[in-house]
């Protein structure tokens, strides 16, 4: 006990004596991890880059869609009211419902578009968010989920040009299939998305669909990083994003 | 004063338990809620606010209202709305409280309601909402309590509630300014994208306050001794005609931006709103509902002869209320999502349980209306109570 | 004056048990012997005050009427302001003891120019002490936790309710910043109004500090780092209750200080003005039916008195009364 | 009138009332009966000192959640054992302790405490 | 009045609600001039068999005590504890909660913090925590406790005879501790050791000999009903039947002795006697029992015994079969809330049923006495009375709630109903000052005296106010109640604050407005007043009169 009880409980009480101050236990603080210290040294910018034409070369496949549910629980109500969607296909036109442009290359618009949160640069997600429940990950330009602090009022759904964010309408236990013990899952009345799959980035994994596409149609990388596969892919095709006009900034590209 | 609201015939008390049972019944449906999750309701993915948000747009707006009254009194020493002034500001009251358990029912997470002021978060639009509507509270509180005080004990009221009452002017229509902010910014609705929501918002707020003010003063002409005088009844109805003009001319401001334009992005709410769109027309019939009350409450308002026609009157201000509370608790929030951001059109309708929730909390409202009506009537009885008739006999019977 | 008085009584409570654990490390006093103590002078001397107040006599029915009278059926009465009965006064009790209907109708008067006496409503005494004494006990109930294995049913539902909304963590209970505000508030009364301040005594003040104390205790226990283990506070108290006390060993100084507050709250209460609720429940004003001319109440000790009666008025006056041609009963 | 019977039995209700916890433990019969938490599947020492982590886990799960959902600082330094592991409940906690019915809600239990950590986080055990 | 008052504005200018001193501890009192009651005379304490009958005065520095007086005051302490509860709870339970500080009219008017009903209890209740509670013993001042000394008694008689006993402070207090509890107990106690004012000692004995307060012999009290039933006949044309002392009545009749000397109570005993006469009532006054009133109240408990003995005991002598109040403050205190118990059982009377409306007045079974508002709104609600109000047109009254039928009965819509039905132009009075939150006249419980005056001017005050603030906004004139003291003090009191208002019973305005079966149409109310119309058309007789004149 001793000098590491007291400290411990000191530091502590004033920490939860000043709840808003969101004051750390520095006493018991851990020694800065190599990621950190990483990030300090300069941002980074993470982005994914889906390669349509690989997309499309199987057709049905789920894979990506799977892999990331299953990773985050995600529960599947199978109705399109209750729905919850991290990563998902839909029709081009949906996708990009701007470009009303008739006789675009087939094999594009006719195929779907795998969406996902774009972690845009320029959210207006959490700007509108009242609790700071997301909000926008300086180091890396992750857009982040507070699912201890979300009220649920929904805002960040409505403010969202992308539909990327979904309510959990009902408790979603239930309705996983397969729960994986190492991520937590969602309580009725919060919002959930896509995180880039941050917990996997931070032990050093890619994100779960990105491992699970077998066709390498995801690419993910740090944007300013010009050595990474995502600066190239974007460097070498053409590249598109959604509704760019909202100044949006979104971080997912589509190569067309 | 309050001991007022606990003495009642045997009317008021119906009236009183009436409301209290449809509250319960309707908490009853919110704890299923609360269990259950917001799935109970009509809302969706595509369709993430609906009634219970476009009933605190609406109400907002009626609770704004009052300084239709308000500021006439006190800023320009309108004698005629000293009778009605405290009305106003307990329709406030009542209003912004509404507001509040609109908010409260239509969040996921009501526990944890409080991280609104743990974590404020200037840069959204809701904490403002919060704010303004909170302090529009108080201060409405603060000044009826006091100013109604004051009556009661027959003595004038502070010096210091003058300067409340002219900050609470500008702070009603802060309240409704902020509401508009809350949909006006969003790149991702265009529908609300427009620099008149505000304007229209206050718009259509200051017909449709002093239009359910003008029904509740006729009502209590009717069934209590409460007499307000007709010439404060001609003058809201002036002001709801000037709004209802105003009001209307903005909607037909944002068909003429929408269709000229022709942006399909903008057109296409319209299109659903008022003809249907991808075979969608749920809206429709309550649209064209909402046209033809407001033209004929324009037409009655507008032509004097029916505008002081007190039998007409009740007819006219029904019309606004229903036609402007279709229009911003029905069309406004729900059009905003259709068609969606991906450009699906996915119909929303409130379910039962939302229903009767929606319904419980206007019971609330109209319980705390009554309550507070209540005590206002009967501690300005007091000041007048049982004086059967001025006395020319003074002098007699004194030796 | 009486306010600092009390409140150095206070302190020196204070240093009374940190002194007795830390210092002497009379752990056993402070946890078995002294709550025992306490508890017993609280049982004993409640019922002993009870019981004295028993004892007195209520030889005449004085009810205060606070409301209409039951006479002709075409009036409505007030069952619960002038009961004519036993439910009637049952609902005014109750009124009473769970509403504190009698200070809901608190006015202020105040005299101004003129002269003019105005009266207004006064609500905030009414407010506090209903929101203290609620507070009160739920905090009470919530802490059977301790008291009880397994806990009782109500012990769960009061903590969600009172701590539905969640905030901090452990998650703050409504009803512990209730006491805290309704408590300061009634101090500050005291300070505050000449009248009060002029009325009360250290005793006022004291009854104040402690329970304050008390809260303050268990709130820096709760919340702070002042933290004690909640299992062994259990298993003391679960000793206590079972009568096979045991000291745990780890249990941490603040609380002795709060177990110590509450010793003394609970030894001090029957000799102190806090016996209030006791005492409500046999107000005579309060606790009879306004039925007086209806049912015969009975004096235990009605004793003889010495009257004037008819024959000796008679004969005192009878030859006035007889030239002024008034009845008499003897002519002579 | 001394209502003698009506205090009596008003007394009586009291003392009943008062006496709840004397009674209740002696119809319950679990008086002594301390919480029996299982021991921890792995290693002697936990990652600061066993009493101290009675007392105040909860302190210590609601800064590791802050500091990692909100500052992505992941790793604590365990003084007591000498190393690095991950700030998780389900991970390191769960890891050793190897079930929340056995360990967790022991006490919880015991105290009639409803933490809603488990609202989303997942008891591994639970999904064996 | 004898000695000039200042004037209202300054009176009520001096008020101060925030007390002078930092403590009350000290008892000093100074003994100023009308504030305070004059010493009993000796004589009538001899009378009544009072202890230590001598001549003193309040002003003196020796009050000639006895030499024990300590241990008789400690000893009657003891035994009234014993005796009643509440005076037990009271001294225990209080929590200083300050929530009676303003209600009582004495404070209001004075401003003097001892007025506080919490104070006023407190000055029993520290000599009660010294002598008999541990706490008192060990902690002395830190819990309120004082040591029983000479100022302390002197502090006693100057407050507990600054109270009237009203229990206005009762209806506020969470735990309803009623100050006139703990007041009749403080002057019991000073009984002990003689200290007593004439005010209440010599109406006492006047009673207790001859039948009323105002020692008025059998004779001269059936002269004054003759009298009064000759100016009835003048105004009315009618002769009405007011028989006393008869054997096999009906009902017996019993009324404050004040109603027949004095006025303006003497309109209201016009009133029962048309009334009576009218429903054609089998009454009798009784000599013996011709007081209602007992200032055996304000004194002790046994002394309210001995006084409140007569009216049963003339019941059964005269062989009625149930008893009528007339309108009185604590004369219904005592019947409503002791009689029964003091001199009862009262089984030899029946249970009362209206002769005229065969209405069973089951509130009243037990102790047999039925008050005469409820007999007359009874009498109203049957229509057994034509009434019309008109006559009363010239009268804008208000009705101060007298505090004994409030507080100690709940009599409080039965006079409303007959001022209803008798008056076109009723207003009430601001709600906290009416029914169970009336305010005293400041006069009752035998402080009506005249070197009492500042005092009672002072504790008048919020009624007076009250009575001003309907006067000059809906033109009251008249104050209407339902007691002696009442009518017999807040005539000046209302000069002094509202001139312009008079007092009045209910049961006048009832006479006027009654139609009577023949006798000649009234062109005066009870008073001499002229009606409105008669009024009206005689001023236009007497313009006729001159312009034919001219």
């Amino acid at each position: 006990m001793g000098i590491d009880r007291r400290g411990f409980m000191k530091v502590s009480g004033l920490t939860i004596l000043g709840i808003a101050g969101g004051a750390s236990i520095d006493g018991l603080a851990s020694p800065q991890t190599p990621r950190k210290k990483a990030a300090e040294a300069g941002t980074r910018r993470y982005a994914m880059v889906v390669d349509l034409k690989k997309c499309h070369s199987q057709e049905g496949c789920r894979d990506c869609v799977q892999a990331c549910h299953l990773y985050h629980n995600v529960p599947d109500f199978d109705n399109r009211k209750d729905e919850i969607k991290w990563i998902w296909k839909d029709s081009f036109h949906h996708a990009f419902h701007s470009m009303e442009h008739e006789h675009l290359e087939e094999s594009i618009t006719e195929g779907p578009a795998l969406l996902l949160c774009n972690h845009c640069d320029n959210p207006p997600c959490t700007r509108v968010c009242p609790t700071k429940a997301t909000w926008k990950r300086e180091e890396d330009g992750i857009v982040m989920m507070d699912w201890h602090r979300c009220i649920g009022c929904r805002y960040c759904v409505v403010a969202c040009p992308y539909g990327s964010r979904s309510f959990n309408w009902r408790d979603p236990r239930p309705h996983i299939k397969e729960v994986n013990p190492d991520f937590p899952t969602r309580t009725r009345g919060v919002v959930e998305k896509c995180t880039f799959c941050e917990l996997r980035l931070a032990k050093g994994q890619k994100p779960a669909c990105v491992e699970a596409c077998k066709e390498g149609a995801l690419i993910f990388g740090d944007l300013e990083d010009p050595e990474s596969e995502v600066r190239k892919a974007l460097q070498d095709r053409f590249s598109i994003r959604r509704k760019p006009e909202l100044g949006t900034e979104p971080e997912v590209y589509y190569l067309v | 004063m309050i001991e007022n609201a606990l003495r009642g015939s045997k009317r008021y008390w119906t009236w009183v338990f009436f409301l209290l049972a449809v509250i319960f019944v309707g908490f009853l449906f919110y704890l299923k809620q609360y269990h259950e999750g917001l799935g109970i309701t009509g809302l969706s993915r595509d369709v993430t606010w609906g009634f219970y948000i476009a009933q605190l747009t609406f109400l907002v707006g009626v609770a704004a209202s009052a300084v239709m009254v308000v500021l006439p009194y006190y800023l320009h020493n309108y004698k005629a709305f000293g009778k009605i002034t405290i009305l106003g500001e307990f329709l406030a009251i009542s209003s912004v409280i509404m507001c509040m358990l609109f908010v409260v029912v239509d969040i996921g997470q009501p526990s944890r309601m409080f991280n609104l002021f743990l974590h404020p978060s200037p840069n959204s639009m809701l904490f403002w909402d919060t704010v303004v509507l909170s302090g529009y509270l108080i201060l409405n509180i603060v000044i009826s309590i006091v100013t109604l005080g004051a009556e009661r004990k027959g003595i004038a009221p502070p010096g210091w509630i003058r300067p409340v009452i002219v900050f609470s002017i500008p702070w009603a229509v802060s309240i409704h300014t902020v509401t508009a902010f809350l949909y006006a910014g969003l790149g991702a609705r265009p529908f609300w994208m427009t620099a008149i929501l505000a304007p229209r918002f206050l718009a259509s707020a200051f017909a449709a306050g002093p239009a359910l003010l003008i029904l509740l003063v006729l009502l209590m002409r009717k069934i209590t001794k409460f007499h307000v005088g007709d010439e404060p009844i001609k003058k809201l109805t002036v002001i709801v005609t000037y709004a209802m003009i105003i009001n209307v001319f903005f909607v037909l401001m944002e068909f003429f931006t929408a269709f000229y334009s022709a942006m399909p992005e903008h057109v296409a709410h319209f299109k659903y709103m008022y003809f249907g769109l991808d075979g969608n027309a749920n809206l429709v019939p309550w649209m064209w509902t909402s046209v033809v009350l407001s033209i004929f409450a324009l037409v009655m308002l507008i032509v004097p002869k029916f505008r002081y026609n007190f039998k007409l009157l009740p007819v006219t201000c029904v019309a606004v209320f229903i036609g402007l509370w279709i229009d911003k608790g029905i069309g406004l929030i729900i059009t905003g999502f259709v068609p969606s951001v991906l450009g699906e059109v996915v119909s929303y309708k409130p379910t039962f349980p939302e229903i009767m929730i929606t319904i419980a909390i206007y019971a609330v409202g109209a319980l705390l209306v009554t309550v507070f009506y209540k005590v206002a009537l009967t501690v300005r009885g007091e000041v007048t109570y049982d004086r059967v008739r001025p006395l020319e006999t003074k002098a007699v019977g004194t030796k | 004056m009486s306010a600092l008085f009390a409140l150095l009584m206070i302190i020196v409570l204070l240093l009374i048990p940190i002194i007795g654990t830390e210092v002497l490390g009379l752990n056993y006093v402070f946890g078995v012997v002294i709550p025992y103590a306490a508890i017993a002078m609280f049982l004993i001397g409640f019922v002993y005050r009870i019981v004295r107040w028993a004892s007195s006599a209520v030889p005449f029915k004085i009810t205060t009427t606070c409301g209409q009278q039951k006479s002709h059926p075409w009036i409505k009465s007030s069952s619960l302001e002038a009961p004519h009965n036993t439910w009637g006064v049952i609902g005014r009790m109750a009124l009473e003891v769970l509403f504190f209907r009698s200070l809901f109708r608190n006015t202020k008067a105040d005299l101004r120019e003129g002269p003019k006496l105005v009266y207004g409503p006064s609500k905030w005494l009414w407010a506090a002490g209903l929101v203290f004494h609620w507070s009160f006990l739920i905090i009470l109930l919530r802490h059977f936790r301790f008291f009880a294995e397994p806990a009782p049913f109500f012990v769960s539902g009061l903590q969600a309710l009172d701590g539905f909304f969640q905030i901090g963590l452990p998650i703050i209970y409504l009803t512990n910043v209730a006491i805290v505000a309704a408590v300061t508030f009634l101090f500050l009364r005291r300070l505050y109004d000449p009248k009060l301040r002029y009325i009360s005594l250290g005793s006022d003040y004291f009854a104040l500090f402690l329970i304050l104390s008390i809260a303050a205790s268990g709130i820096l226990m709760r919340y702070t780092g002042f933290r004690a283990d909640i299992v062994d506070v259990k298993q003391l108290a679960m000793g206590l209750v079972s009568f096979h006390p045991v000291v745990p060993e780890t249990i941490g100084v603040m609380f002795y200080i709060h177990l110590f507050f509450v010793a003394v709250l609970f030894g001090y209460f029957p000799f102190s003005k806090l016996m209030h609720m006791g005492g409500i429940f046999m107000s005579p004003t309060r606790n009879m039916a306004n039925n007086n001319r209806e049912e015969r109440h009975v004096n235990p000790w009605n004793y003889p008195v010495k009257t004037h009666t008819y024959e000796e008025w008679e004969d005192e006056f009878r030859d006035v009364m007889k030239a002024a041609g008034m009845p008499l009963e003897k002519e002579k | 009138m001394h209502n003698t019977g009506k205090i009596i039995i008003g007394l009586l209700i009291f003392l009943v009332i008062a006496a709840f916890p004397i009674w209740y433990a002696v119809a319950g019969g679990k008086t002594g009966e301390m919480p029996v938490l299982e021991k921890a599947a792995r290693g002697e020492n936990c990652i600061i000192d066993s009493v101290l982590m009675k007392e105040t886990h909860m302190f210590l799960l609601d800064d590791w959640r802050d500091e990692v959902v909100r500052e992505d600082d992941r790793w604590y330094r365990s003084m007591t054992l000498d190393s690095t592991i991950e700030k998780s409940l389900t991970r390191t906690c769960l890891g050793c302790h190897a079930s929340k019915a056995n360990f967790c809600d022991r006490c919880h239990d015991y105290l009639a405490v409803v933490p809603y950590c488990w609202d989303c986080h997942v008891d591994p055990k639970e999904f064996e | 009045m004898a000695e000039k008052i200042i004037s209202p504005e300054e009176l009520a200018g001096g008020i101060d609600y925030k007390p002078k001193k930092k403590t009350w501890f000290d008892p000093t009192v100074e003994f100023r001039r009308g504030t305070w009651n004059y010493a009993a005379p000796a004589k009538n304490l001899e009378y009544l068999d009072l202890p230590n009958p001598r001549k003193w005065s309040p002003t003196d520095e020796d009050w000639k005590l006895p030499e024990n007086w300590k241990e008789i005051i400690l000893e009657g302490l003891r035994v009234r504890i014993k005796r009643f509860r509440s005076l037990q709870l009271f001294m225990d339970i209080c929590v200083r909660c300050g929530a009676c500080a303003d209600k009582c009219h004495f404070f209001i008017g004075s401003g003097d913090p001892k007025n506080m009903p919490v104070l006023r209890a407190e000055l029993l209740r520290s000599v009660y925590r010294k002598d008999f509670t541990m706490a008192g013993k060990l902690m002395g001042k830190m819990v309120g406790a004082r040591e029983l000394t000479v100022d302390v008694l002197k502090e006693w008689f100057y407050y507990f005879y600054q109270c009237t006993e009203c229990r206005r402070c009762s209806v506020f207090c969470p735990y309803g501790i009623d100050t006139a509890e703990i007041t009749m107990i403080g002057r019991e106690l000073m009984n002990l050791v003689g200290i007593n004012i004439e005010w209440i000692c010599t109406p006492v004995a006047n009673c207790f000999r001859t039948g009323n307060h105002l020692g008025i012999q059998p004779h001269g009290f059936a002269d004054s009903i003759e009298f009064a039933v000759d100016e009835l006949e003048e105004i009315t044309g009618i002769r009405v039947d007011a028989p006393i002392n008869k054997k096999g009545a009906e009902i017996l009749f019993v009324a404050p002795s004040a109603d027949y000397f004095a006025s303006p109570h003497y309109y209201t005993l016009l009133g029962y006697l048309a009334l009576f006469h009218e429903i054609g009532l089998d009454y009798t006054w009784s000599a013996y029992a011709s007081e209602g009133g007992n200032f055996g109240l304000f004194h002790s408990h046994e002394m309210m015994k001995r006084l409140n003995a007569k009216i049963y005991a003339e019941a059964k002598r005269l062989g009625v079969k149930w008893i009528l109040g007339g309108e009185c403050g604590h004369m219904w205190r005592v019947i409503h809330q002791y009689m029964d118990t003091l001199n009862g059982p009262a089984d030899f009377l029946e249970e009362p049923v209206s002769p005229i409306t065969a209405t069973k007045f089951e509130n009243a079974r037990n102790t047999k006495m039925v008050h005469i508002m409820e007999f007359t709104s009874d009498l109203i609600r049957n229509n057994k009375l034509k009434l019309d109000k008109s006559r009363n047109d010239h009268w804008h009254p208000t009705f101060h709630d007298s505090c004994n039928p409030a507080r100690a009965m709940g009599l409080i819509e039965e006079p409303r109903y007959v001022i209803r039905a008798c008056c076109n132009n009723f207003t009430e009075m601001p709600e906290n000052t009416i029914k169970e939150q009336t305010f005293c006249c400041g006069s009752g419980a035998g402080l009506g005296t005249d070197e009492n005056l500042e005092m009672r001017l002072r504790g008048g005050f919020p009624r007076a106010n009250a009575t001003k603030f309907v006067h000059e906004r809906d033109g009251v004139n008249i104050l209407l109640c339902i007691c002696a003291i009442d009518k017999a003090t807040l005539p000046p009191l209302l000069e002094y604050w509202v001139p312009g208002v008079e007092v009045g019973g209910v049961h006048e305005m009832l006479g006027n407005a009654l139609v009577m079966k023949g006798g000649k149409p009234r062109t005066t109310d009870l008073r001499g007043e002229p009606l409105v119309g008669v009024a009206q058309a005689e001023e236009e007789k007497k313009e006729q009169e001159v312009s034919e004149d001219a």
